[in-house]
C-alpha cells in the first residue's frame, strides 16, 4: 500500500512535467496545426533561463587573495558577487539562493518573446505547407538552438539547487498514518506538482473565461469558420504560440532543481511529449493534460521492483506499450476529436 | 529500355555513372592538398552514401507514394543488421545468406508492425510506428543482450560456431571470397582514388533498388499507392482496398531497410542498438524530406547530402581551420578561424541544423527543386531549350 | 422485386432517430429520387447503403444479398458506386490517372500487387479510360492536375469515374449541388445520356426540384427520417402532403 | 589520360603502402612483406582522435581532445615537455615519434558504437591514422578496438571502465590505461568497511546495459566479500532521465546504503534524486545512511554540484595525487602545470589517461623503432614504467590491461576552489586490486594475435 502511494507520487511528479510540455504542444497542434519540433527545445531554454539569471545574480568582480593559492600555485582569484556586495551578505545570500523561483520572472517576458519571433519569424510561413516540411524545419530549429546553449553553457549539466528551504523531503507517510520513512517526498517536486496544477488551472481557466479564449477554442474546433467571421485569428495565434512556449518554458524553469539542466534535455523529453499529446488525443487540451498524468503514473508503476521481477524490462517500454494499447482501443487516443491530423 | 521511358531511363543512367565513376567524382581535390578535407571518396563512405540511399529510397516508397510518415523505420535497418550478423556468426563470412536473411527477417518484422500500425493513419500511425521501433531499441539495448550483445552490439567472436566456415574460408565478410574490404587504390599525379569492392557491391543493390523503385513508381501499384496519397475515400468508394495496398508499402520499404542493414552488417560486421533509436528513425525521415519526397532521385540526395555533414564536416577541426587560413595575416586568420569554429568539429550539427531550415524555407520540394531551378536556370540562358524549361516546372517524379 | 431493397431501417444517433423503419424499393433500370427537407435523414440512408454506417435494426439487400456489415470497397465490388456531394476524386493526380484507377478496380479486384508492370502496357485500362475521358468529353484535359479543373469538371470525371465500374446501381448526392445554372444543366444532359446509354440503375438525393422532375421516374419523399410517399413524379407534384412537409417551404 | 600516368601503388615493392585504404586485395600486396597498414610515408605521421564531440559526453570528449592536443605538442617539442620529463621510459625527445612530426585528426564519435566505428574508418581509410585512441564509453572502445583489430592499427582506448574491454572483447591490438568495474570494487571494498562498518545492506541501482551489469557484479562482489549484504538490484533504463520511482523505495527497502552503477548523466540525475529525497539525513537500522558512487569523474561531480558532498567513489587519477600522496605519483604536477597554464583549469581523469595512452604508444613505437602495430604490441606487452601521473604501472602483456593504483575519492565538503570537487581519501595500492587474467569476471574473451593489417 505504502509503495504504491509512494509510486502514485511519483507519477503524478512525472505527470506534471510531461503534462506540462504536452499541453503547450497541443496548443500548438490545435490552433495552428503545426507539428512543433522544436517545443523540447522551449522547455531546455526555459531551464536554461534559470541556469542564466543563477548566472547573472553571481557575476561577480574578482579580487586576489595572496594567502590562499589555486592549483597552480598561483594567488587564489576570488570571486565576489555584485548582488552580495549591493544588498549585503544575507540578503544577497537569499536572492542567489531563490534565483529558480525568481527565474520564473525572467524567463515569462523571455519565452513569450521567443515564441513570438519564432511564429512569426518562421513557423508563420509554414501553415499550408505539408507536416513533413513542418517537422524538418521545426527540427532544425530545435538543433539550431540547442547547439547554440551548448556553445555557451557546454553539454556538461549544470546544477541549479532549489531555494534551502526547499530542499529536503516531507515524510508524507506519518501525515497518512504510516511508519516514519516510509512514503518521503521531496519538498521542490511537491511544489512541482502544485506549480504544474496552477499553470494547467491557469490556461484552462483563460481558455474558458475569456473571449480571446473562447476565440481560440472555437477557431480549434473550426479554423476557417471563425476566420469567414471576420475575426483576426492570426494575431491570437500569435499570442497562443507565445503562451505556448511560456507553459513550456516554466515548465523548463522549475524543472531545472529536479534535475540538472543540460542541452540536450529538451530532446529527451522531444519523443515522450509527442506520446503523450497523441495518447490523449489530438487537439484536446484536456487530453494531453490526463494522458501525461496517466503515462507518469504507470511509468512510475512499472519501475516497481514488484512488476519488474514479473516482466523483466517492462519499465524501459512501459510509456510505448500503453501508447500502442490505447490507440488501438481508442482510435483517436482518449480524447481526441475526428479529423484532426488524420491524413 | 528495361521497360522504363525515356525520362526514367536517362535517371537511371546517370545515377548508374554517379554511382560508378563515384571513387572520381567525390575525390576532386589532390592529397594532400587543403581541400582534401572536403574530399568524401573514401571506401567507408562510399558505402554509406550508398547504404542509405538504399534505406531512404525505400522509406520514400512508403512515404513519398502514400504519405504515411513512419517513425520507426530504423527498427527494420536494425533487424537486418542484427540477422546478418548472425549469420556471420552461424554460417560463414559470406554476405549472401546474411543479406537474403536480412531482406526477409526485417520484412517480416515490418509486416507484423505494419499489420498493427496500419489501423491508423497521420499521426496515430506515427506514433504507433515510433512506439515499436523505441521498444526494439530499449529492449535491445538492455533484456535482448543475449541476442544483440546490448550496448557493445552484435559481433563475430573466434569461437563462434561458423559451421559453414571452411580451413581456408576467408575470416572477413566475403562474396565467394571476395573480400569486401578490398580496394584498389589508383594513384593519378596527386590524385588517388579507392576502388572498393564493397561499395561496388552495394552500388549494384542501390542501382537495383532503384530501378526496382522506378517500376513500382511508373506500375499501376505505384498509382494505386499515390491514389491512397491523395484521397482514401475515393479508393473506398471505387471498391480497393487501401490496407493491403498501404501494407505491401510498408513491407515493401521494410525489406529495403532490412536489406540496407544487410549491407551494413556486410561491409562492418557489428550491428549496435543505436541504429535502431528514434534519432535514426528520423534520420531517413528527413533525408528524404530534405531531398524531396515522392521524388525519384531526392532521397539519395538527401542521405548523401547528411552523412557528408555528418562524417566529413565533424572532423573538420581548429587546426585544419588554421592550416586554411594560413595565408592571411595573424590576427585576419584567428578572426577567421573564430568566426567559422562554431559550424565545423563539433559544431557540425549546427551547420546541419541550419542546412535544414535554409533547404526547407528556400526549397519547399528539397535538393531536387534546387537541382530543378538550377537546371531551369541554365536551361534559360540557352537560346532555344525555352519549351523544356516550361516542362521541369512540373513536379518531378 | 427491386435491385436496392432496404426493409425497415432504424439509425439512432444519440438521442436523435436519423431514420425510423425506412422502407424503399428501387427497381432496376429506373431513375429513382429520394428528396426531403434538410435533416430529413437523406444522407445517413446513403451512408448505410454504401457501408459508412451500419444501420441499428433492418435490412439492405443489394440484388438479393444483403450489404450491411460490409466495408465500403466490398459493397463497391458488389455493383453499387457513389458520387459524393463535393467532388471525392484523386486531386494529385491526372485526369487520365485519376480515370484509370477504377478501370483497375474493375479489371483487378480490390487489391492486386502490380509492382513491376508499367502503366502504358496495360493497353486494355488505358484504352477504357481514354474511351471514358472521350465519352466525358473532357479528353482534352487528360494530363491536367484534377484539383485544378472547375467543379463541374470534376463532377463530369467523378462521375465518369463511377461509370467506368460499369456498376449496376449509381448513387448520386446532391450532384448539383453548388453548381451555376449551366453546369446544373450539363449535368442533366449527362445523367439523361447515361441513362439511355447504358443498362444502370440510378438513385438520386437532390435538393435541386428542376433535376429531380428532369430525370426521375419515381420519388421517395423523406421527411423526419421517415419515407412520406413513394410514387411517380407528376403524383408527387399533387400529393398535399409532400407539399405541406416539403415543396411547401421551397415552392 | 595516358598510361603512363597510372602508379598501382600496391605493385610497388617499396613497402609503403600510403595512406589510403584499410588492406589491398592480397594479389597487389604480395611483395609488400614488411607492409603494415598506414606505413607513414614522409616526413610525419598520423594519429586519430576519436572522442565524443556532439551528445552527452561532449564535453568530457572535449577534455580528452585538450589533453590529446597538448600531448602532440609536447611529442613534436613544443611547450614545457609536460610528463616527457618524468616517464621512466626516456626515448622520447621532442622530435615527434621516429623523427617524425605527429600530426593528427578529430572525429566524433556521438557515443554511438555505429558512428565511433565510421569515424574511425574514415581515419584510417581516408586520413591514414596509424593509431585510433580517444573515447569515452565501453560500448564504443569495444566496438572501435574490434575495428582496428581488423583493419590492424593499434587501439589506444580513452576513457572505457567496462570489465568486458580486456575481458570478454579484448582484442591484440587493444590497449586500456584506464582502470576497470573490478577494479572499483577492489579498490573501495576495505574504504567502505573502515567507512561505514562490515555490515551493511546494499541497494543497487543498475544502468541497464553492459558497463553497468559489470560493475554492479564487480561491486557486488567485493562488498559481499566484506559481509555485506546485497538487498536489491535494480536494473535502471539508459533512456531515464528522473529516477524518483526507482529512489523513493530505497528508504523502505531496509537497505542502508545506495550504491549507484551510473555514469554520466544517468549518475548526475540519479545522485541528484537520491539527495532530494533525503536520503543522506536518514538513520536506517541506527546507522547513517550511505551513498556510493562506484565510477567517478569529475565532470559528473560538477554536474552533480553540491549533491556530490561527502560521497565516495573511485578514480583512475586526479589532479590533486601528487601533492597530497606524494612523489610517488610523479608526473601528475608536471602534466597539471602544462595543462592549467594552456587551458586555464586542471585536467580530468579523463584527460590524463588520454594524454598518457598518446605518450605510452609514441613510446612503444620508438622502442621497437617501428610503426608496424606488431612491433607496438611486443613492446606494450608487459611493458612496466613510472612517471605518467599513477605511481609504478604495468601494461600486463594475457590481457593488454594496465595495473596501477586506484584512488578513492569523495566528493569534497567543504570545496576551496571551484576545481576542488573530490578529496582523495586513499590509493589503494595496484597488488590490492590485480587480478589473474583468467578470473570469471573476464573470462571468455580471446585476445587473438596482432593484425599488421595490409
Amino acid at each position: 500500500m505504502d509503495a504504491i502511494i509512494l509510486q502514485i507520487l511519483n507519477g503524478l511528479d512525472k505527470g506534471s512535467a510531461y503534462a506540462l510540455i504536452a499541453l503547450g504542444l497541443t496548443l500548438i497542434f490545435g490552433t495552428l496545426g503545426v507539428v512543433n519540433f522544436a517545443h523540447g527545445a522551449l522547455f531546455m531554454i526555459g531551464a536554461f533561463c534559470a541556469v542564466t539569471l543563477n548566472k547573472i545574480l553571481t557575476l561577480g568582480y574578482i579580487t586576489i587573495d595572496e594567502t590562499q593559492k589555486d592549483f597552480l600555485g598561483n594567488p587564489l582569484k576570488v570571486e565576489n558577487t555584485y548582488v552580495e556586495t549591493w544588498f549585503g551578505p544575507e540578503l544577497g545570500a537569499a536572492i542567489i539562493d531563490w534565483s529558480v523561483p525568481l527565474a520564473i520572472l525572467f524567463a515569462i517576458p523571455v519565452m513569450v518573446a521567443i515564441g513570438f519571433i519564432m511564429e512569426r519569424g518562421l513557423i508563420k510561413h509554414f501553415y499550408n505547407r505539408p507536416h513533413a516540411d513542418q517537422i524538418l524545419v521545426t527540427f532544425g530549429l530545435a538543433i539550431v538552438l540547442q547547439e547554440i546553449i551548448k556553445y555557451f553553457y557546454g553539454a556538461n549539466p549544470i546544477p541549479t539547487g532549489a531555494p534551502e528551504v526547499f530542499r529536503g523531503s516531507l515524510d508524507f507517510g506519518v501525515l497518512l498514518g504510516f511508519d516514519p520513512n516510509v512514503i518521503i517526498y521531496p519538498y521542490w517536486r511537491l511544489v512541482y506538482f502544485l506549480f504544474a496544477a496552477a499553470i494547467i488551472g491557469a490556461v484552462f481557466a483563460f481558455l474558458q473565461f475569456t473571449t480571446f479564449g473562447m476565440v481560440v477554442r472555437a477557431g480549434m474546433a473550426d479554423r476557417e469558420t471563425v476566420g469567414l467571421l471576420g475575426i483576426n485569428i492570426d494575431r491570437r495565434f500569435t499570442i497562443m504560440f507565445g503562451i505556448a512556449a511560456a507553459v513550456a518554458g516554466l515548465a523548463g524553469v522549475m524543472y531545472a532543481p529536479i534535475n540538472s539542466p543540460n542541452y540536450h534535455m529538451g530532446m529527451d523529453f522531444l519523443v515522450l511529449s509527442f506520446v503523450v499529446v497523441v495518447v490523449g488525443g489530438m487537439g484536446s487540451l484536456p487530453g494531453a493534460v490526463l494522458a501525461g498524468f496517466l503515462l507518469g503514473i504507470l511509468e512510475s508503476f512499472a519501475s516497481m521492483n514488484e512488476v519488474k521481477s514479473l516482466l523483466p524490462g517492462i519499465d524501459q517500454i512501459i510509456i510505448y506499450l500503453v501508447a500502442i494499447i490505447i490507440l488501438l482501443t481508442r482510435p483517436r487516443g482518449l480524447m481526441g476529436r475526428k479529423g484532426v491530423m488524420e491524413e | 529500355m528495361l521497360g522504363l521511358d525515356k525520362r526514367d531511363a536517362t535517371l537511371l543512367i546517370i545515377v548508374t555513372l554517379l554511382t560508378m565513376f563515384a571513387p572520381f567524382i567525390l575525390n576532386p581535390f589532390p592529397e594532400g592538398s587543403a581541400m582534401a578535407q572536403f574530399n568524401a571518396g573514401y571506401p567507408d563512405l562510399m558505402q554509406r552514401f550508398v547504404i542509405f540511399g538504399i534505406f531512404a529510397v525505400g522509406f520514400n516508397i512508403l512515404f513519398g507514394l502514400t504519405g504515411y510518415l513512419s517513425f520507426g523505420h530504423a527498427a527494420f535497418l536494425g533487424v537486418g543488421s542484427y540477422s546478418a550478423v548472425w549469420m556471420f556468426k552461424l554460417l560463414s563470412m559470406n554476405v549472401v545468406p546474411a543479406i537474403i536473411l536480412a531482406v526477409i527477417v526485417s520484412g517480416l518484422f515490418a509486416l507484423v508492425i505494419g499489420y498493427v500500425s496500419l489501423r491508423r493513419s497521420g499521426i496515430y500511425f506515427s506514433i504507433l510506428t515510433l512506439a515499436f521501433a523505441q521498444m526494439s531499441f530499449a529492449l535491445a539495448y538492455s533484456v535482448l543482450t543475449p541476442i544483440t550483445n546490448g550496448e557493445t552490439g552484435l559481433q563475430v567472436y573466434n569461437d563462434d560456431p561458423q559451421y559453414l566456415m571452411g580451413p581456408d574460408s576467408p575470416t572477413v565478410t566475403n562474396l565467394f571470397g571476395l573480400e569486401m574490404r578490398s580496394t584498389y587504390t589508383l594513384d593519378m599525379g596527386p590524385w588517388s582514388f579507392d576502388f572498393n569492392a564493397g561499395y561496388y557491391m552495394c552500388a549494384l543493390f542501390m542501382l537495383a533498388a532503384v530501378y526496382l523503385s522506378i517500376r513500382i513508381f511508373r506500375s499501376p501499384f505505384g498509382l494505386m499507392l499515390k491514389a491512397v496519397k491523395s484521397n482514401q475515400q475515393r479508393m473506398n468508394f471505387t471498391g480497393l482496398n487501401t490496407r493491403p495496398y498501404t501494407l505491401a508499402a510498408f513491407v515493401i520499404s521494410g525489406m529495403y531497410a532490412g536489406l540496407a542493414g544487410g549491407l551494413m552488417a556486410s561491409m562492418d560486421p557489428l550491428a549496435g542498438a543505436e541504429r535502431m533509436q528514434w534519432t535514426a528513425s528520423g534520420e531517413v525521415v528527413l533525408m528524404t524530406i530534405l531531398g524531396g519526397a515522392g521524388t525519384l532521385i531526392g532521397p539519395i540526395l538527401g542521405a548523401g547530402f547528411i552523412k557528408y555533414f555528418e562524417n566529413i564536416f565533424s572532423k573538420i577541426n581548429d587546426s585544419v581551420l588554421h592550416q586554411w587560413f594560413a595565408f592571411m595575416p595573424d590576427g585576419l586568420e584567428d578572426f577567421m578561424v573564430f568566426i567559422i569554429h562554431p559550424f565545423i568539429g563539433k559544431g557540425w550539427h549546427l551547420t546541419l541544423g541550419i542546412l535544414f531550415m535554409l533547404v526547407v524555407i528556400f526549397l519547399p520540394g528539397g535538393l531536387v527543386e534546387g537541382g530543378q531551378r538550377i537546371a531551369a536556370w541554365l536551361r534559360s540562358k540557352t537560346p532555344g531549350a525555352k519549351d523544356e524549361t516550361t516542362k521541369s516546372t512540373e513536379p518531378a517524379e | 422485386m427491386g435491385i436496392l431493397e432496404v426493409k425497415g431501417v432504424n439509425k439512432r444517433f444519440g438521442g436523435l432517430q436519423a431514420l425510423g423503419n425506412v422502407n424503399l424499393s428501387v427497381k432496376e433500370n429506373t431513375v429513382h429520387a429520394i428528396i426531403g427537407p434538410n435533416g430529413a435523414g437523406k444522407s445517413t440512408l446513403l451512408n448505410c447503403l454504401v457501408g459508412k454506417l451500419i444501420p441499428d435494426t433492418g435490412s439492405v439487400m443489394f440484388d438479393g444479398q444483403s450489404v450491411l456489415g460490409r466495408a465500403p470497397y466490398e459493397i463497391n465490388q458488389m455493383g453499387i458506386s457513389r458520387v459524393f456531394q463535393t467532388p471525392e476524386i484523386f486531386g494529385d493526380l491526372t485526369v487520365m490517372e485519376n480515370m484509370m484507377i477504377p478501370c483497375f478496380a474493375k479489371r483487378d479486384g480490390a487489391f492486386e500487387l502490380n509492382a513491376i508492370t508499367s502503366i502504358p502496357s496495360q493497353k486494355d485500362v488505358v484504352e477504357k479510360a481514354e474511351a471514358m475521358l472521350v465519352d466525358m468529353k473532357m479528353i482534352d484535359k487528360r494530363d491536367m492536375h484534377a484539383a485544378a479543373m472547375s467543379r463541374g469538371d470534376k463532377r463530369r470525371l467523378e462521375i465518369g469515374m463511377c461509370l467506368s465500374q460499369e456498376p449496376r446501381l449509381l448513387l448520386l448526392d446532391e450532384p448539383t449541388a453548388g453548381m451555376a445554372r449551366a453546369d446544373t444543366n450539363n449535368t442533366i444532359d449527362l445523367l439523361k445520356q447515361i441513362k439511355e446509354d447504358r443498362d444502370i440503375t440510378i438513385a438520386i438525393i437532390e435538393h435541386d426540384m428542376h433535376v429531380v422532375f428532369s430525370l426521375a421516374d419515381r420519388i421517395t419523399v423523406l421527411a423526419q427520417g421517415t419515407p412520406l410517399v413513394e410514387d411517380d413524379p407528376q403524383n408527387i407534384k399533387g400529393n398535399p402532403k409532400v407539399r405541406e412537409a416539403y415543396l411547401g417551404e421551397s415552392a | 589520360m595516358s598510361k603512363s600516368n597510372f602508379t598501382r601503388r600496391g605493385l610497388l615493392k617499396t613497402g609503403a603502402v600510403g595512406s589510403a585504404g584499410i588492406a589491398l586485395p592480397t594479389i597487389f600486396t604480395a611483395g609488400s612483406a614488411s607492409a603494415f597498414t598506414n606505413a607513414p610515408t614522409g616526413g610525419s605521421v598520423t594519429l586519430g582522435f576519436n572522442v565524443p564531440q556532439t551528445g552527452p559526453y561532449a564535453d568530457e570528449g572535449a577534455d580528452e581532445l585538450r589533453a590529446y592536443e597538448l600531448a602532440v605538442e609536447h611529442l613534436n617539442g613544443g611547450g614545457d615537455g609536460g610528463m616527457l620529463s618524468t616517464f621512466s621510459s626516456k626515448v622520447l625527445d621532442g622530435t615527434g615519434i621516429l623523427g617524425k612530426k605527429v600530426e593528427f585528426v578529430t572525429g566524433d564519435t556521438q557515443t554511438k558504437s555505429d558512428a565511433a566505428r565510421a569515424s574511425a574508418k574514415s581515419m584510417i581509410e581516408k586520413d591514414g591514422a596509424v593509431m585510433i585512441t580517444g573515447g569515452s564509453s565501453s560500448g564504443v572502445a569495444v566496438a572501435v578496438q574490434g575495428l582496428c583489430q581488423e583493419a590492424g592499427v593499434i587501439f589506444m582506448a580513452g576513457l572505457t571502465h567496462s570489465n568486458d574491454t580486456t575481458g570478454k572483447d579484448k582484442k591484440a591490438n587493444g590497449f586500456r590505461h584506464f582502470f576497470n568495474a573490478y577494479m572499483s570494487g577492489a579498490a573501495l571494498a576495505p574504504v567502505l568497511r573502515s567507512l561505514y562498518g562490515d555490515d551493511r545492506r546494499a541497494y543497487h541501482l543498475t544502468a541497464d546495459y553492459t558497463w553497468g551489469w559489470t560493475q554492479q557484479e564487480s561491486i557486488q562482489a567485493a562488498t559481499e566479500a566484506l559481509g555485506w549484504e546485497t538487498v536489491e538490484n535494480v536494473l535502471t533504463p539508459l533512456a531515464a532521465t528522473d529516477f524518483s520511482s526507482y529512489i523513493a523505495p530505497v528508504l523502505n527497502s531496509g537497505a542502508d546504503v545506495l550504491v549507484l552503477n551510473h555514469y554520466g548523466g544517468n549518475m548526475v540525475n540519479s545522485l541528484t534524486n537520491a539527495v532530494q529525497f533525503g536520503l543522506r539525513e536518514k538513520q536506517v537500522n541506527g546507522k547513517n545512511f550511505e551513498i556510493v558512487v562506484p565510477l567517478y569523474s569529475e565532470l559528473m561531480a560538477k554536474g552533480a554540484g553540491a549533491n556530490i558532498k561527502g560521497i565516495v567513489g573511485s578514480q583512475n587519477w586526479d589532479w590533486k595525487l601528487e601533492n597530497q600522496m606524494g612523489s610517488r605519483y610523479t608526473g601528475t604536477n608536471a602534466f597539471v602545470k602544462s595543462f592549467g597554464e594552456k587551458y586555464g583549469f586542471p585536467p580530468s581523469q579523463a584527460a590524463q589517461t588520454c594524454y598518457a595512452q598518446a605518450l605510452l604508444y609514441a613510446d612503444a613505437v620508438t622502442r621497437a623503432g617501428s610503426f608496424d602495430p606488431c612491433a607496438v604490441v611486443e613492446a606494450l606487452e608487459g611493458f612496466e614504467f613510472d612517471g605518467l601521473g599513477n605511481g609504478p604501472t604495468l601494461y600486463r602483456a594475457d590481457d593488454h590491461q594496465c595495473f596501477k593504483d586506484v584512488l578513492v575519492v569523495r566528493g569534497a565538503e567543504n570545496p576551496s576552489n571551484e576545481f576542488d570537487l573530490v578529496e582523495i581519501v586513499e590509493v589503494t595500492p595496484a597488488e590490492q586490486v590485480t587480478y589473474a587474467p583468467d578470473h570469471p569476471m573476464f573470462a571468455g574473451g580471446d585476445l587473438g594475435s596482432c593484425n599488421p593489417g595490409a
